[in-house]
């Protein structure tokens, strides 16, 4: 552990990653899901920057651009998505919402 | 230890226990915030990275946007709806943790014996520094490598932006509104002033008539006309 | 970047507290002004001229009860008002107050934090600054404080788009989001003719600098724009469960916020620090920026002496429907200028 | 170069769209407007070629563009017009000019008016085409082309059972021919390297340099095709049945031009044949055999139209041994002969039956030429030139056929029984003929006066059948002198030029089995053919004209003097009458042996292996996949945790299988 390699932020964006993983499994609320997905992301983010940080290529960086702009539409449509659950079947729980079955 | 190295550790074990407190938190407005705080120290990490533009992208949009929606979303979705975090299975929790670890194991084993390897960059630092610097390198980039993408990604916004406020209009137009009490302080985990409104229609909540001559009782007795015409007060 | 960090912690310091100091005095300014467009003469009693009136606001706060709500969310309701305090004051790390001096051998660089992002940076801490609102507003577990909280989030949103967007026509023009370069770019004077004018981006990006002052005004929430905390239908809005001690860190956030903004205003389109003799004496470079600082709070007070309230769809709908397709078309008139005289 | 070339096909095929996608809409009931002019100017522009090489030996040709271009498989489309294309060029418009006169007649009021005048058109140009093609490939295409025509104008009256399956049956007939003609261009362009007919590496060219089997092979082939769409036996069984097509179509397609198809394509590729002396004889066979078949057939029919059908399988049969046995212009020129006085008939065959308000049956007719006597004059030349009486058509060209037969150096002594033969068909002929003019035009009326009225037809019907009659009478004084006429001087040159050098070939290949005979063959083929002296010119004139005589004074005797009675004839020789009168009994054979087999055959297919074993397993697949399925659904909760618990899973999985599996890795606590 002498100097800051590209293992350290790896290993970040592994522990981040399987924690939101872990939420998305364990819990309920489709919100909180929601929120560990972005955590997933951001997880994927890191090790990009990382990759192109121990490589010396910015193209890591623009792919982190372009997945904080997709997340941002996909935000932007979750959550209207959400709204309409809770407005519609009154509920955000996901073991409750199985229409798919039907 | 070196600076940096400290620094690193510092915003990694801040990260990493928000993570925990997104997952953890019984209150979904406490995870959001962990996940603020983790966004935070996640653009810190970014930063000490070189990718300083990034960083900021990152506070600006996730934490400044995405979470504030969510944070609007919790607060309009009825506390009613919000599942409680213990009603889950016991099943799902422990065959979630157990993945969560055997993926631990198997990233680690993966960190611990490989190398980073591939072609290396002409981005280095003195490269970009010779640009401008992250910023100037990164414009340079999207502009020209990654028009076409960047282009397609502002597409993809659009799509979503008026897809989501077709998903969020509250009805069909010309359907009734459903009023539904209390769409406000809610999310609370201790909001408790909804029984204070009891059972039933709340005085004052008139159902909207449409068409001329709408005539609904409002609270007081007061007859309330609603009209679209301006005739019908002339007229009869 | 070659002096040591002590170094750098003393200038951070000593802004941060001449930055209290000015936020103490800015609630003076500000009754006073108020007090002399409604034709009164404002605080009188403490101190010579009422001098001593902040000092003994904050004496009067710091001594009263301290009022949790029993269903707040008490962790939530304690660190809001920090929030938006902290973000409000870390903004001004990056606004540069001159170039460097040395003193006693040690080269002292006249800007905290001297980013390459700086802009952006201002725009990001300020977003953050939202959470402070919303959160505690929420943890208030208040229905008056949630819209006003409501409110306010959705306003700075919309409005931080109006704000960021304003600010690309500066940095098409100066290529570097550094607010030094920004700075140094209008220090510069064209020369048209027989006339010589200063660079100032007020001169040549005059819409912007309006969508940027309409914008600023409504991100701290200040009048005509303070929906969050109107009185007449809100009580006090998101801070109406706050008191004592917390309720003054949402008003020195404000304030610190309305300074920044100030500070930020003068530097992107006033120059900065520039102005006769501010090449040679860094000091009077201070002075100018504190002026036109001066300048552009008198303006905030003015506004709100003047201007009542606006209507919240109101407000919604200028954002972004009028606000918004200007500083669109402010951008690829820059944009298409500056191609067209590059070319 | 001659760019008018274009002009003859192109003219028909632009009437055949117009009124294929107007019809319905703009030119209906005016239909004729558009394709008469069209047929009328090819006939013009045929008219130009033949100014053009009247005196010339040289071909003209116009190249228009490469079909295929495929490595060394090549298909240029060219229009070559050599003496032999003109001859079929001027047979083809002129009678399918006539033809579309006639047919605005006939087929007045006919609901489909427009499509009659679309199939019409397009069976013109395809023939045309064919005609004018110089490759095997492009001969094949519109050999196809005229097959669908003719099967769309069988099948012209679609709504009538019988003529669907007249129809089909052409069809299916034709294709049993067709599948040996494409064996055959096939086996030109594997053996020869192109299907070009010309140049110096044209098929013709060099046929000399290839083994005669190969050559005989190739010949016998391209004969198949011959078969089938010269309806020669065994494949003639589709013509008579052809019939059921309107009148015009019999005359134009399955009298005077598309059944002459199989003769020109033979005539055209007669470089082939002289090289192969077995698929001469082969030729010579089936045409003697087709010839004596159809003429026996017809004396026992009863149908006008089946009568002038096997009348017209029998006169094929002519120019197929004409051809056979190396007579090549009297093979052409009775097929131009022909082509206007069998026209000629068929289109009296159709007044005939529109007089009589579409009957068919000459049991029911007699005494019409007091009722139509335009029919009745133009019929009698018809059939006077049919039968082979002087100085008609028929007997100029039918005359050299036989003195070819019999002077034939391609088979020396079995040229005489062909002769032999030819004469026991041309009475057959005559009589055949004959009892049909005597049945129809003469005695009393068999039909029932008071509700039929015969009447003549009108002028646009008859118009056409003076032209043919004057024709008929004129047309074969082109070959007169006979064996040196001016038809044989034109014409002369399309067979001389090939018969020296084709003629040597095998002379040089034969010449190791038993030179002599071959030997002098080779000598005369290099006169080009046969010389014939006067005497023996006039002996055969007189004799073919006795044979003829003498059927037409048997049938006189049958029919108007009733001296001898043919009911006791018919019932003395009960057997041959039934045989005859069952034509040979081929129909029934292939009803029996080929048909009924097959159609068990597609039952079996349809009943059993489509049924069974194909549905069965689609359906078996659709069944499992449906239980499968059912099965499945279960596994989809509908729950999202679910999901995103097998994705996860998915990943661990996989992740745990590159770890352990793809790599080198070198893991401590895995050693």
């Amino acid at each position: 552990m002498g100097e800051l390699g590209v293992e350290h932020f790896l290993s970040l964006s592994a522990a981040l990653f399987i924690i939101g993983m872990m939420g998305v499994l364990i819990r309920r609320n489709i919100l909180i899901i929601f929120m560990c997905v972005e955590l997933m992301l951001t997880a994927a983010n890191i090790s990009l920057i990382a990759f192109g940080w121990q490589m010396h290529s910015l193209d890591g960086q623009v792919f982190v651009l372009f997945t904080i702009a997709i997340a941002a539409a996909e935000a932007a449509v979750g959550l209207a998505i959400i709204l309409a659950l809770s407005r519609r079947v009154h509920t955000v729980d996901v073991a409750e919402i199985h229409e798919l079955r039907d | 230890m070196p600076w940096d190295l400290i620094i690193f550790y510092m915003l990694a074990a801040v990260c990493i226990a928000a993570a925990l407190g997104v997952v953890v938190a019984t209150n979904p407005v406490h995870s959001a915030i962990f996940l603020v705080l983790c966004f935070f120290n996640v653009a810190g990490v970014f930063v000490m990275m070189g990718a300083e533009f990034l960083a900021v992208i990152q506070v600006i949009v996730y934490t400044g946007a995405i979470l504030v929606l969510l944070l609007f979303v919790l607060m309009l979705v009825n506390p009613d709806d919000l599942p409680e975090f213990h009603q889950g299975k016991p099943v799902q929790r422990v065959v979630g943790g157990l993945l969560g670890l055997i993926l631990l194991l198997e990233i680690a084993i993966a960190i611990l014996n490989r190398e980073v390897v591939g072609v290396t960059g002409t981005a280095t630092p003195e490269a970009i520094a010779a640009v401008g610097g992250n910023t100037q390198a990164i414009g340079r980039l999207l502009f020209s490598d990654y028009l076409l993408a960047f282009e397609v990604v502002s597409l993809v916004l659009t799509v979503g932006v008026i897809g989501a406020i077709v998903l969020a209009l509250p009805e069909r137009l010309g359907e009734k509104v459903v009023q539904r009490k209390g769409t406000i302080s809610l999310g609370h985990a201790r909001g408790v002033d909804m029984e204070a409104l009891g059972e039933g229609t709340p005085e004052g909540e008139a159902p909207i008539l449409s068409g001329r001559g709408g005539f609904a009782k409002a609270s007081g007795g007061r007859k309330l006309v609603m009209t679209n015409d301006p005739d019908e007060y002339t007229g009869a | 970047m070659d002096e040591p960090i002590w170094l750098k912690f003393i200038v951070a310091f000593v802004i941060m507290n001449v930055l209290l100091v000015g936020m103490a005095y800015m609630t003076y300014f500000e009754r006073k002004v108020l007090a002399a467009f409604q034709d009164r003469m404002g605080p009188t009693r403490t101190g010579p001229k009422g001098l001593l009136q902040p000092l003994a606001d904050g004496a009067k706060l710091l001594g009263k009860e301290d009022l949790i709500p029993g269903s707040a969310d008490k962790w939530v309701f304690f660190f809001a008002p920090l929030v938006v305090f902290v973000t409000a004051i870390t903004s001004v790390a990056v606004i540069p107050f001159g170039t460097s001096f040395d003193v006693a051998g040690q080269t002292i660089n006249m800007t905290i934090a001297d980013l390459n992002i700086g802009a952006l940076f201002v725009l990001a801490i300020s977003s953050v600054g939202v959470y402070g609102i919303i959160l505690g507003a929420w943890a208030s577990s208040n229905r008056y404080s949630l819209l006003g909280g409501l409110r306010a989030a959705a306003q700075v949103v919309s409005y931080e788009i109006i704000l960021g967007l304003s600010l690309v026509g500066i940095f098409i023009l100066t290529g570097s989001l550094n607010l030094g370069d920004i700075v140094a770019e209008q220090s510069r004077t064209l020369s048209i003719g027989p006339f010589e004018i200063s660079n100032w981006f007020i001169l040549s990006q005059p819409l912007a600098f309006v969508l940027f002052l309409i914008a600023a005004v409504a991100e701290t929430n200040r009048a005509p724009f303070d929906l969050p905390e109107a009185e007449t239908e809100l009580v006090s809005g998101f801070h109406t469960e706050y008191s004592a001690f917390r309720f003054s860190f949402y008003f020195l956030g404000e304030y610190i916020a309305m300074i920044v903004m100030s500070l930020f205003a003068s530097t992107l389109f006033l120059g900065g620090t520039d102005g006769p003799g501010s090449d040679s004496h860094v000091l009077l470079g201070i002075l100018w920026l504190l002026l036109k600082t001066i300048l552009f709070l008198f303006f905030y007070v003015w506004l709100r002496a003047t201007l009542p309230r606006f209507r919240y769809d109101q407000l919604m709908g200028i954002a972004w429907k009028v606000l918004l397709p200007l500083v669109l078309l402010n951008i690829v008139v820059t944009a298409a200028v500056r191609l067209a005289v590059n070319s | 170069m001659a760019d008018y070339l274009i002009l003859i096909p192109l003219l028909p095929l632009v009437a055949a769209i117009i009124n294929l996608l107007l019809g319905r809409t703009v030119t209906r009931g005016k239909a004729h407007l558009v394709s008469v002019p069209a047929v009328a100017g090819s006939w013009f522009v045929s008219l130009l070629v033949l100014r053009d090489i009247w005196n010339t030996e040289h071909a003209i040709e116009q190249k228009l563009f490469t079909w295929i271009p495929s490595g060394s498989f090549n298909v240029p489309v060219n229009l070559y017009a050599d003496q032999l294309t003109a001859v079929m060029l001027m047979v083809v418009t002129s009678v399918g000019l006539l033809v579309h006169i006639y047919s605005i007649g006939y087929m007045h009021g006919d609901g489909a008016y427009y499509r009659f005048f679309a199939y019409l058109p397009l069976f013109v140009f395809s023939m045309l085409m064919l005609v004018l093609a110089d490759n095997y490939m492009i001969v094949f295409f519109f050999w196809e082309a005229v097959g669908l025509c003719s099967f769309l104008l069988i099948g012209y009256y679609y709504k009538r059972r019988s003529a669907g399956n007249a129809a089909k049956k052409a069809f299916i007939v034709n294709r049993v021919g067709d599948l040996g003609f494409g064996l055959g261009v096939i086996m030109i362009f594997w053996t020869f390297g192109t299907v070009n007919f010309w140049g110096p590496e044209g098929v013709f060219a060099r046929v000399g340099d290839f083994g005669q089997t190969t050559i005989t092979v190739i010949a016998l082939l391209l004969f198949t095709g011959a078969i089938g769409k010269s309806a020669q036996f065994p494949l003639h069984v589709w013509l008579p049945d052809a019939m059921e097509g309107p009148t015009p179509v019999s005359a134009l397609i399955h009298a005077a031009t598309m059944v002459t198809a199989g003769i020109y394509l033979v005539a055209r590729s007669n470089a082939l044949f002289q090289a192969s002396t077995t698929a001469m004889l082969v030729v010579t066979c089936i045409g003697l055999f087709t010839a004596v078949m159809g003429a026996s057939i017809a004396i026992t029919q009863n149908d006008i139209k089946r009568i002038v059908a096997y009348s017209t399988v029998s006169q094929l049969g002519f120019m197929a041994f004409a051809l056979g046995t190396g007579a090549w212009m009297a093979a052409i020129f009775h097929l131009m002969t022909h082509a206007f006085f069998k026209g000629l008939l068929f289109l009296g065959c159709g007044s005939v039956i529109h007089g009589m308000h579409e009957e068919q049956d000459i049991q029911k007719m007699g005494n019409l030429r007091k009722y139509m006597p335009v029919t009745f004059l133009t019929f009698l030349i018809g059939s006077l030139a049919n039968a082979g009486i002087f100085p008609l058509a028929g007997f100029w060209s039918k005359d050299e056929i036989i003195v070819g037969a019999w002077i034939s150096t391609v088979f020396p002594n079995f040229g005489k029984v062909v002769t032999v033969l030819a004469f026991a068909a041309a009475f057959m002929t005559a009589f055949y003929m004959f009892r049909l003019v005597f049945k129809v035009f003469f005695g009393k009326e068999n039909f029932d006066t008071e509700h039929v009225h015969p009447h003549e037809s009108p002028k646009t019907m008859t118009g056409p059948l003076v032209i043919l009659a004057v024709a008929t009478i004129l047309i074969g004084f082109v070959g007169f002198p006979p064996e040196d006429g001016k038809f044989h001087h034109f014409i002369g040159t399309v067979f001389e030029s090939h018969a020296g050098e084709a003629t040597h070939a095998m002379a040089s290949v034969a010449v190791h089995n038993d030179g002599g005979a071959l030997a002098v063959m080779a000598e005369e083929g290099e006169h080009g053919g046969h010389h014939v002296s006067l005497a023996m010119t006039i002996t055969f004139g007189v004799i073919s004209s006795v044979v003829a005589i003498g059927g037409i004074f048997l049938a006189y005797l049958y029919y108007i003097r009733r001296s001898l009675s043919a009911e006791a004839t018919a019932a003395r020789f009960n057997g041959l009458y039934n045989f005859l009168y069952n034509r040979w009994g081929f129909d029934t054979l292939y009803q029996e042996r080929i048909v009924a087999p097959l159609m068990r055959l597609a039952y079996f297919l349809w009943q059993v292996i489509d049924v069974k074993v194909i549905d069965g397993t689609v359906n078996g697949i659709a069944k499992g996949t449906l239980s499968a399925s059912q099965t499945l659904r279960k596994v989809q909760t509908g729950v999202v945790s679910n999901y995103a618990l097998a994705i996860a899973l998915g990943m661990v999985v996989i992740i745990g299988i590159y770890l352990v599996g793809f790599s080198s890795l070198d893991v401590p606590f895995l050693r």
